[in-house]
């Protein structure tokens, strides 16, 4: 029995990682899990330079989940590099860089830097609804997401998840539009667009008004949308979208992901990930999977 | 490693209204708590997800004493258990008050009140706290007492000082050398310009919405003067850089 | 004090009224709450023919709300007239007839026929997931969706609600089609469309595979789209998403909506709709809010 | 007007593995409950927000007996709550079984076996119960054994006849006028076949997944015979117009 996956030419130990920004570089939750337990660590985006991110609140709780808008805050590309990366090459687990831009330039000049890092994937995120330009704006419109993936295809050296955002009306026409401007793999779905109002104050919970919505609450919508993806392209997915427990990670390999991503779920269970890993292994042997690629897609 | 447990209420009792006070297995992490660090308790209804960070009232041994308010329907939840009931919960976090052996003013303000309690039986030297209340609903009050003198303010006037901590420094004379504060954001913002005046050092616990409780995702930032070391911008964070600044680090 | 609001000339004494498909045609629910207290009632679906309906499994519970794929079983339009109206009439409420089809001849036929009946509005479906044809194919394309509301708009007696779908990338654009093409009121938001699957018998839950999400859960996501819409329009909005208690409603006027409906909360507490109206009255009684219209859009 | 109540819990015990028996007061709606109905119950937590129906077992007076095994979240929930406890309740539900002075048979197969109980219990005539047990776990058998004779099947042979509720039918030689049964799908497939090729009068009891729970979202229909007066197509109401159905009706 193996929980081994490959993607794009990277073979990760088990098919679990944790999803951007829920998780900074490993360091903090390092304390709580054994990072050598996980398929790969998706880093926090990081962008050309560093961001401030958004005024606080940054975060609020709904029923199932939470919104954020944090607003991709971090370090710049040079503090990644010199702290982040070396940190998390001591882990036997595969790096992946989440790369954020506010501009096409933006996002190239972080790609071409990590161009000689020792990191294995690069996640670009077109779909973060918390940042006023970049960010989303290069996700919800098929032809700019070809084109956004394509100029990043020419300069990259790591082979190149595109993240896409559940904020559109046919996601299986920007999984195709991706994997047309030479996308390797896919990531779905990054958070969907919410609000939430203080009726006591009146006014906006968040600072930012509105928020991206994550946590168990989105899973039902994620499931589809990945399985959707997963009809319209060839390119392995990373399923996200609520996964907490093995059995979520399931239903979304099932629908077509080869892999999943932990997100929310680490702020409720420091563990989560290592969770998942383990009741994956419990469920191939209770119905005795050798390897797990045969539960990809497998329902249809 | 560190771990989430499960932790076992051992009492739970109301100590004024919409004020629980109750006591909590913390385990063997609980021996290195420091006055000022908080920690996070989970929910078990599955429509709340994120962790409530609430100070550290007091702690003897690996019991933690955690005083707080029903803001809504998380603490609500927990208010409703009672001795025997676990709940996952992960701490101590943050970093805590320095502990300073100097004339300590200690500033409480509501529900900032309780983790000024540790505090005070901690703190080497002289000290005075001054309690801000809303009303004569004086929860822990004649604790502190028991180490050191106590001014008193309540908003109504019902008891104390009418009107908020700085009015009972000012009417009662209070001094010290060192200011330690807890509480409303407009009251830390008055009392961090009132150190300022005095040339006092100052430490105040600062409160944001917060998510992961340990410093990785970001939500609970405050800003900060100089450019942080870990976030590359002038932002801190307040679970994991504080809830405790020294009041010229922070911009509030 | 007064909660009466004004939807295109028909003045309801409340604006509360229940989502459509979650409450049939108030019989059933009548044995529960007193009709006679609901600003309006919202009818399930009606087509010009009986519709069977999908198999079943037709729901399935998720995180804090439900999937359904009923498929707009209905009876057509000939009982509905014969027996829904006059039940509805015995009641000082408003009556809202929701129309669906899979034509443009189908929803016609049905607006047509309604035109002498004692009805107070109509609200059009063209944002139903669960149904193979007509339903969303109207509803996530603007030129559609401008098409369908000008041709209803030609033959409606009475005044024209458009039900907006969520799953689409920019609903305020959504919003200005129907309002171009003549709505009166928009309503919003339908389901999202989800899916779960059982990972033990590797197969979907639902017998349609994917379903229409409601419930708390997704209210976040119908509170923004809401505001979205109602910062793109002129016309009256009626928010409904995942609304259960009177402070859920509150948000959602705030928000731009000047009415609300209780939809998958009837199936948590069958007077549901009753106890947000008695907690907007409380709301307005505390904030000393004599008009309920001061309310509307306050959030901006 | 009927309502949903705050239904307290009298009593609650384990019965077999993953089987509870629960008591709870029902109001005075409950003096209406006829064999066959069921009530919703509505958890806690705020993730589960759809009833959960469970067929009654028993009434007496006011108080429900209901006898459910953990098929969920929901149910692990409900089974872990003890006397004194309250939960959102509505019922009884349903149209329940029909009373005829006939001889009887009345099949039970596995969680179906509950509701027959009180059935069993209320029917006029010569009754003999038929219930089928997947192993030695076989709850409830005696509490009908004091109303008439009982033929018991298990699966897996340890008890009874080994096999399903027709083969211990058929190797017992059990008769009757008329059969109620409740059960699996299978099962009830099974029985109305039997029924039809003896030319027996048979009521089936159906589930589906249930939304509202009293006939207002359509999402628990079942196929039928004839175009249903109030859907206008092929389809009845589980929960309204059933969920008890003369088996001719339903398409299973």
């Amino acid at each position: 029995m193996h929980t081994r996956v490959n993607l794009a030419g990277v073979e990760l130990k088990n098919p679990v990682m944790t999803a951007s920004g829920t998780f900074g570089s490993g360091a903090e939750y390092g304390e709580y899990v054994d990072l050598n337990r996980l398929g790969a660590v998706v880093t926090k985006g990081v962008a050309n330079v560093p961001w401030e991110g958004n005024p606080t609140p940054r975060v609020a709780e709904v029923t199932g989940g939470m919104l954020n808008a944090i607003g991709l805050q971090n370090p710049g590309i040079d503090v990644f590099c010199r702290r982040d990366i070396p940190f998390l090459r001591q882990f036997d687990t595969k790096i992946i860089v989440n790369v954020c831009g506010k501009t096409e330039s933006d996002y190239l000049e972080v790609v071409e830097r990590l161009a000689d890092e020792p990191v294995d994937l690069l996640e670009i995120n077109i779909s973060c609804p918390n940042v006023k330009e970049g960010g989303i704006a290069f996700g919800q419109d098929p032809r700019a997401v070809e084109h956004i993936t394509a100029l990043v295809k020419k300069k990259a050296r790591q082979p190149v998840i595109m993240k896409l955002s559940p904020n559109v009306t046919d996601i299986g026409e920007m999984a195709r539009a991706a994997e047309a401007g030479g996308a390797d793999i896919l990531s779905l779905i990054n958070t969907l667009t919410g609000m939430k109002i203080d009726i006591h104050r009146r006014a906006f919970v968040l600072a930012n008004k509105t928020g991206g919505m994550s946590g168990p609450a989105i899973k039902p919508i994620a499931l589809r949308m990945v399985y959707q993806a997963a009809q319209a392209v060839r390119i392995p997915i990373i399923g996200m979208g609520g996964i907490v427990t093995a059995e979520d990670a399931i239903e979304f390999i099932l629908a077509g992901a080869s892999a999943v991503s932990i997100g929310t779920a680490n702020f409720m269970y420091p563990d989560a990930a290592v969770r998942v890993i383990e009741g994956i292994e419990a469920y191939m042997e209770k119905y005795g999977v050798e390897d797990i690629g045969e539960l990809v897609g497998a329902v249809r | 490693m560190k771990r989430q447990i499960e932790a076992e209420i051992l009492s739970q009792r109301r100590l004024a209204p919409e004020i629980y006070d109750m006591r909590i297995e913390g385990g063997e992490a609980a021996k290195d708590a420091r006055p000022g660090q908080f920690v996070t308790l989970y929910c078990e209804d599955g429509a709340r997800i994120l962790p409530r960070p609430i100070s550290i009232c007091e702690r003897e041994g690996t019991r933690f004493r955690l005083v707080y308010r029903i803001a809504g329907a998380g603490t609500r939840e927990f208010a409703s258990y009672g001795a025997g009931k676990k709940l996952r919960m992960m701490g101590p976090l943050g970093n805590g008050f320095p502990l300073l052996n100097k004339r300590a003013i200690l500033i409480g303000g509501g529900i900032g009140i309780p983790p000024m309690l540790e505090l005070m039986k901690e703190l080497p030297g002289e000290k005075t706290a001054v309690l801000g209340y809303r009303d004569r609903e004086l929860f822990l009050r004649d604790e502190f007492a028991a180490y050191g003198p106590v001014a008193t303010a309540t908003e109504d006037g019902s008891a104390g000082v009418r009107g908020n901590v700085l009015d009972a420094i000012r009417e009662q004379g209070v001094e010290g050398e060192v200011i330690y504060a807890c509480g409303p954001t407009p009251m830390l913002r008055a009392v961090k310009e009132y150190a300022l005046e005095k040339g006092l050092l100052c430490y105040l616990s600062l409160e944001e919405r917060m998510a992961c409780g340990i410093g990785a995702c970001l939500a609970c930032v405050c800003r900060s003067k100089e450019t942080d070391e870990h976030t590359g911008v002038h932002n801190k964070r307040v679970c994991k850089d504080g809830p405790v600044f020294e009041a010229r680090e922070v911009e509030l």
